[in-house]
């Protein structure tokens, strides 16, 4: 038997770290006292016995090849101490036990073409997922959206301009695994699912599928004597959960799959409370392979948030003080009836009070 | 002299003390009302055994459906009969007074002979709905009660499913926050709205409120179907002379804890006066000869805070009006529900400004008369249909101001986007 | 025929006010400058023409008898100008145009029984209902509650010594006719309605009833052979709602109708947008004629407030500041389950944060 | 040498332009692979045609049920053959990384030979839930590549219904804000679940996620079933040199407007340093001669602000541990969820401490095995059967910090108050 063969998995879970750790955050592990940044893209920690370490952090496209990673390991011989470490948002950090290390840190990656910064009151690299490299229900891609965008962004990644830290995700589709972020961009399809129903039959479980749809649109139905799917159309929000458990109900249109623009998630608990972010902008055509109306309207929201926010105002926090109606005023974008919440709990989104802005 | 007064013993408990007794006042109306001695018998009653004993029915006026809330006794013996016979009927009239609540002392010695007449000789000044409650007439006194009240000029207000009696603030009348004529406007929707009080027909009732400014003196925003709440557009307007006053009374640190660090948007910033950075949206008042305020109107959200620690020095502007707040309620049956915005600014000054409110109001009940199910609220209403339907059906044009965050949910059907935008556009251009 | 003979009403709705404002409110009509307080229970109001007027505000047991009635009648026109009005928590305002006269009537209003006081920084009277003396579906009475209650805070009444101004309402049912308040004492049911199956045929329109409970928790039955309803207990939250349309689901019960204490409601946009009142305090016993246990709660509370509040703080602003535990530290109230809010949309109440106070 | 590459115009435009891009990492590995060839060929296709072509299947390694995500090809021709038949099948392994995602060369050097020997040759550092993705082999080579990796000391992460890859930030070995071990935490929890991380069999996926304080570098809040976020519980500790230091620099505008103003409750204090109150539950520091800051850590919310402004002259006490928040996750089905608090603090520090933890998680992974429907997360169950039914099974006792207000609602059923009380107090006194 072929299995009685296979090798059994050692059951090894998550590894130790302490082996890959740099000496200095080994000997000090616990025990730090401050920090600062002494440049874009360098963090200074200093210990309580006085030990110092620099991190240089650097761009990379997250989705590596080999020689890629082989390039950040030469210079991480060569250039620093041998020990790196990737931050949340697929950055790569140096550490190096010296200052004067730093400068030629960064000329070696820069000149390689990792851009150093992402640091502080940057904008970092963007929380991005999968898209049409590999999964199976994208409205898009992620990778080359992203790509295209921090093209433009790298100026900011590379400098500490903005007002406080800004973190970008890209989604590609309405599941969102990229999450919560200052300003998040994400699939909106807009027409309910095209049916293939001579694949229902085969492929779907049907129960499940109609007990996956938020607002209960799908029934069993029987189409040309076979039995499948029916969606009310009225009823659909086109939110495209039926659709990884049945795929043939095609949710993805290259039209009708839209990019919307979301705004204002913070997830640290600094000064105010987490808070979600809010839809701010949608029927954005998904354009590769630069997606330039994505990016134009990232950087409007950009611009109008640098100019405007006061420091380390969070966009959310900006918008707390400056309030809604002035932000569409900034940013230009248009306010729709679509922006107006009518989910579960929406009425907490209305305005309950007196407090107008003129 | 009225028959002998039944034991009251935990009434007489509430004789004591130092605030107006209404037990007091029962037994003195009993002196001469075998009417009141018998009420007094049945409340005791409810207080010893802790149960209430009054049963709704049918009582009205001629011509009018509501108005008036019956009270028949349930508390009767082995054969059916009263406890209490001479209070087996105790019917409210409920009475609308003039907006403000003002009144001169002949109207109100008109108002008790008519009652002492008639009914009970208790009044309640007034109701949480806003009416004077004349409370306690037979059948057959309601209607000779409410012949004579209305030949004063008085009318009933509402009960059951209509439009209900509404209530304004004092308002214009004396106080200097004041951004409408409150009692104008009161009246003038009340009074286009009288079919709607005297014949119930709604799908459940329908309350208004008045209030001249954003404090909110009347609650409209959590008792209101549609809450009327003055406002301005325009810059705060400021009095050195009252503001250095106040400073020199008050000082430093009063002023930079209850007034600066109050206000809710950081609108406010305390400067010296040589780095006042003047601007069409900015106001600024002097401290004294060094300091002064300086206000960012447009952060301002017009929550009254600062105005009313610094009456008179600082005031609304003068582009006044009022914002309209759609759906406040009590808990039944979904939880108690806010007002939310619908209409953040209209002007209210002019006999037409008030008309196109009246208009507003009509379209709203319209609305509410055709879709809302029975006994529901305004509120509970949009919740089930959404604010955005009920908006549309209204023309009313959507703001940024009617929501306190836009949403957090993709949830939604948007493939109408292009042509909001485009729509919006237009009417941008139109304007 | 007697319908032939009756009067036909006249329709006049909302009577004017003119005639009865007070001549200087008339004059200066929407042209007032600024107020102050010379002293409690006073307002001072000044016109932008320099005309002044004050008003002397005094409490009442708001179910007046009409001696009560004329006797502030003969006050008014011997000691005021003849002109009053009630505010909406049924104190009475006396108008006069001089200085002077603003004591002789203060001392006239005592004299007699009526307390001045209510306004600024008070306790005012508080905002109360029906009760046994008139309404047909209560758990208890309000003017005696409320009058019970007045007797212990008269001092805070006559004076001006909380942070900020006290809101109170008492609701002798569920319903909460006398709503949202700084401090609300509030009837809560605690046992399902007892039934009454025999009425409930003729009296109740069964489907009516069933659509009024909040939590569908009524079903017609058949009991004894005649059309009933039923309730199931373990779904039924004893709100009493199914009680007015259908007076024999006996909600009302000497032992289980309970008072709940809510605080922090606020309808003022002063500050922070309107907030709703939450429950704090449950259980207490429904106790006649003088409801000691309810005057000795809110009495805590208000006692905490006074003691810890910074000026202008409403009841909601301070809790905002100091916090929901600290809040229960300092009343020594406890804090059970019952009061985490697990009704529609509850999970905005719950802490989404790493806000926590130790 | 590997077969000719397909014209890819549209993914030629992203090489141009300064960050580094993924495709030119592909195109090298097409240089060697006609895997990647290939696969460049079918990326091209969706970028023209917008359109997906992967599906699901089932792909997995010997012993365990998940842990890789299968991907093989749709984009077929006329005759269901793979237009791009060198990357038919392009699956992912999912690997978890060490603690904190601390490398050395080495280790990454050798973990390059291995996906070269079996894979694409593209490696994903890290996806969204912290994995190392190794993207891209055929259901043949995934083995092989397990087997290697599995030898180096790497395990297989999450997929489908079950405990998931954690993550867990830099925190101790490096970050002073660090209030636990969180790489200790994070090893010590994941490993506990190794059986629910390799064979599926929860209602839905589980995910922890370990920030080491509320700046939740680790975004656990929105993301994670159970938040495990750092917090103290004493005095925040200062540092007059560092404060000093600061002060000196930044001026006295912008610690007004920077650290005083933004804290959240008004905590903090500018004060003179005659003018100081110190006390059991205050923290003074001194800015100069002449002015400190004082803050009442009893109104502290522990929300990071004013330390990190003034890193290391201010910093979190010395009785640290973590807060712990169940139910976060995205929208589906109804809607965004953050975690909740359910516990507002336990310590970390002992291995007795982390058991507890791991306890809980057992307990709460047990419940929503036992409770949850399927396809339901941890924030929905809650939602559905109610925050208190979920404590009283895990037998955790009610604390207000739980929630940002109580009850605004009265419709609940409370016969049970008394005993409640009664239980607290009683509990209060063993305590
Ligand atoms: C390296 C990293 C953790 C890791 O283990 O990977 C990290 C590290 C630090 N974070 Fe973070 N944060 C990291 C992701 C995050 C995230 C999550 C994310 O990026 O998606 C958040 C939550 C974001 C949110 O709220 O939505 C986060 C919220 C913060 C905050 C709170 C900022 C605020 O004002 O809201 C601070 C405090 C600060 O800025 O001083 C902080 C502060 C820090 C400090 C200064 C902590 C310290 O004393 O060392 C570290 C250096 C930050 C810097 O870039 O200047 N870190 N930090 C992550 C770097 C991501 C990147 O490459 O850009
Ligand atoms: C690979 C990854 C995106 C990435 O490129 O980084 C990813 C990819 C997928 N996610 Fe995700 N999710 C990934 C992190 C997340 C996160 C972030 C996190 O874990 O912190 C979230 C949000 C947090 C959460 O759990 O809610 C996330 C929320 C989802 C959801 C929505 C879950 C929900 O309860 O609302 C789904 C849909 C589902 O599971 O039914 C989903 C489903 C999927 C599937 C399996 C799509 C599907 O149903 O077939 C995607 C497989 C793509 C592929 O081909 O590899 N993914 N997904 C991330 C996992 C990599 C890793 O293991 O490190
Ligand atoms: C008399 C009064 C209390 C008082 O002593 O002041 C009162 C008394 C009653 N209210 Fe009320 N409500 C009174 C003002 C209010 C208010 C306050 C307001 O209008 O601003 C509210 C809260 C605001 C609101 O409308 O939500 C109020 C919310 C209710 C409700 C709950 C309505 C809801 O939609 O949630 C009911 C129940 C119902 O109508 O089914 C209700 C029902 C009742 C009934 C008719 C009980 C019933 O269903 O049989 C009570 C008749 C008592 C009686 O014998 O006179 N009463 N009721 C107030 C009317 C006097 C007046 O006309 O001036
Ligand atoms: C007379 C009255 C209006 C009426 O037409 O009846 C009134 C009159 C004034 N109110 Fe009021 N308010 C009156 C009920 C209310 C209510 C409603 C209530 O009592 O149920 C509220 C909303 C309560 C709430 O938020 O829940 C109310 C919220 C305010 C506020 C906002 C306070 C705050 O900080 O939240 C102010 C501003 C202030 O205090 O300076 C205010 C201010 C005022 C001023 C100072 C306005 C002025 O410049 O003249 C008036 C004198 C108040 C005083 O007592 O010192 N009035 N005021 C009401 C007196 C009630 C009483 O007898 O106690
Ligand atoms: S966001 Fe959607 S399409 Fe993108 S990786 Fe996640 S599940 Fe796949
Ligand atoms: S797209 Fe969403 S709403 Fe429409 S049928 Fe599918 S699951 Fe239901
Ligand atoms: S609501 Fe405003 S205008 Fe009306 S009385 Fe109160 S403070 Fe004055
Ligand atoms: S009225 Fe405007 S400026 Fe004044 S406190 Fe309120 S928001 Fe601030
Ligand atoms: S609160 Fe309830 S019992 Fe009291 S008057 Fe209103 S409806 Fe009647
Ligand atoms: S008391 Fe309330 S919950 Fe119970 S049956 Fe009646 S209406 Fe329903
Ligand atoms: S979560 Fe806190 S402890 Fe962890 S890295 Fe971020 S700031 Fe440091
Ligand atoms: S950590 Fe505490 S004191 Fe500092 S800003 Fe936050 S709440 Fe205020």
């Amino acid at each position: 038997m072929a299995q009685a063969q296979m090798r059994r998995a050692i059951e090894s879970g998550v590894p130790d770290n302490r082996p890959f750790l740099h000496p200095k955050f080994a000997a000090n592990y616990g025990n730090w006292k401050y920090h600062d940044r002494p440049r874009p893209g360098v963090l200074h920690h200093v210990s309580h016995t006085g030990d110092e370490v620099w991190s240089v952090r650097a761009g990379t496209q997250r989705q590596m090849d080999v020689a890629t990673i082989r390039k950040l390991c030469d210079i991480a011989d060569r250039f620093a101490e041998s020990h790196v470490r990737f931050t949340i948002r697929s950055n790569i950090e140096f550490m190096v036990s010296s200052a004067d290390k730093v400068a030629p840190l960064i000329a070696e990656l820069e000149k390689n073409g990792f851009p150093v910064g992402g640091t502080g009151n940057s904008v970092s690299m963007i929380a991005h997922t999968q898209g049409w490299l590999h999964c199976d229900i994208p409205g898009t891609d992620a990778s080359g959206a992203v790509k295209a965008l921090m093209d433009e962004l790298i100026d900011e990644f590379r400098s500490e301009q903005m007002p406080n830290r800004v973190h970008l995700s890209t989604s590609c589709c309405e599941i969102n695994c990229g999450g919560q972020a200052d300003i998040a961009i994400i699939i909106q399809h807009t027409k309910p699912p095209v049916i293939n129903h001579d694949l229902v039959a085969n492929v779907c479980e049907r129960p499940a599928v109609v007990a996956r749809c938020p607002v209960a649109a799908i029934r069993p139905a029987l189409v040309n004597g076979k039995p499948s799917l029916e969606v009310d159309e009225k009823k659909c929000i086109c939110c495209g959960a039926c659709y990884p458990p049945c795929p043939p109900m095609q949710i993805n249109d290259p039209e009708h799959s839209k990019f919307a623009i979301w705004v204002g998630g913070k997830n640290s608990n600094a000064r105010a409370k987490p808070t979600f972010m809010k839809m701010v902008a949608a029927g954005i055509p998904n354009n590769p392979p630069r997606w330039p109306e994505v990016s134009a309207v990232v950087k409007q929201i950009l611009a109008a948030y640098k100019a405007d926010a006061r420091s380390w105002e969070r966009l959310s926090d900006w918008v707390e003080r400056i309030g809604w109606p002035r932000f569409f005023e900034k940013t230009g974008l248009p306010f729709t009836k679509y922006l107006i919440d009518d989910w579960r709990g929406a009425r907490v989104n209305l305005n309950a009070s007196a407090h107008i802005r003129f | 002299m009225a028959k002998q007064m039944h034991p009251t013993p935990m009434l007489d408990a509430l004789e004591s003390g130092p605030w107006p007794s209404f037990v007091t006042g029962l037994k003195r109306l009993a002196q001469d009302k075998d009417y009141v001695v018998d009420l007094l018998g049945q409340l005791e009653t409810s207080y010893r055994t802790r149960k209430g004993y009054w049963k709704g029915g049918t009582v009205g006026v001629f011509g009018y459906g509501g108005g008036i809330i019956p009270r028949f006794t349930e508390l009767k013996d082995e054969a059916g009969k009263p406890i209490f016979p001479d209070a087996a009927e105790f019917h409210t009239l409920r009475v609308m007074p003039p907006a403000g609540m003002h009144y001169n002392t002949d109207v109100l010695r008109q108002l008790c002979d008519i009652w002492e007449r008639h009914g009970s000789g208790l009044i309640a000044f007034h109701g949480q709905s806003g009416d004077i409650m004349f409370q306690g007439a037979t059948s057959e006194n309601v209607q000779k009660a409410f012949d004579e009240l209305n030949e004063l000029g008085f009318d009933l207000g509402g009960a059951g499913p209509a439009v209900r009696t509404s209530m304004s603030c004092v308002g214009a009348a004396r106080c200097e926050q004041s951004c409408y004529d409150e009692a104008t406007a009161h009246r003038t929707v009340i009074n286009s709205f009288l079919d709607d009080i005297h014949r119930p027909s709604l799908p459940y009732k329908f309350k208004f409120k008045f209030s001249g400014c954003p404090n909110d003196c009347m609650n409209s925003i959590q008792r209101a179907d549609m809450a009327v709440i003055g406002t301005w557009r325009d810059n705060i307007r400021t009095d050195d002379a009252l503001a250095k006053k106040w400073f020199a009374k008050h000082g430093m640190n009063e002023l930079v804890n209850d007034v600066v660090a109050r206000c809710p948007t950081k609108a406010i910033q305390l400067k010296e006066i040589k780095d006042l950075k003047p601007g069409a949206s900015v106001s600024t008042v002097a401290l004294n000869d060094t300091h002064a305020l300086e206000i960012e109107n447009r952060d301002c959200v017009r929550c009254m805070h600062c105005i009313n620690v610094m009456t008179g020095a600082l005031a609304p502007g003068k582009d006044k009006g009022a914002t309209v707040l759609v759906g406040g309620k009590r808990t039944l049956k979904i939880g108690d529900l806010m007002g939310t915005v619908v209409v953040p600014f209209m002007k209210l000054e002019s006999d037409e400004d008030r008309e196109k409110l009246v208009e507003l109001g009509q379209k709203i009940i319209d609305f509410f008369a055709e879709n809302a199910l029975e006994h529901e609220r305004t509120g509970e209403m949009i919740e089930r249909i959404g604010i955005v339907n009920f908006l549309e059906a209204l023309e009313i044009p959507i703001d940024p101001n009617m929501v306190s965050s836009p949403r957090t949910n993709p949830y939604v059907r948007m493939d109408g986007w292009d042509d909001e935008v485009a729509k919006m556009k237009a009417a941008k251009k139109v304007a």
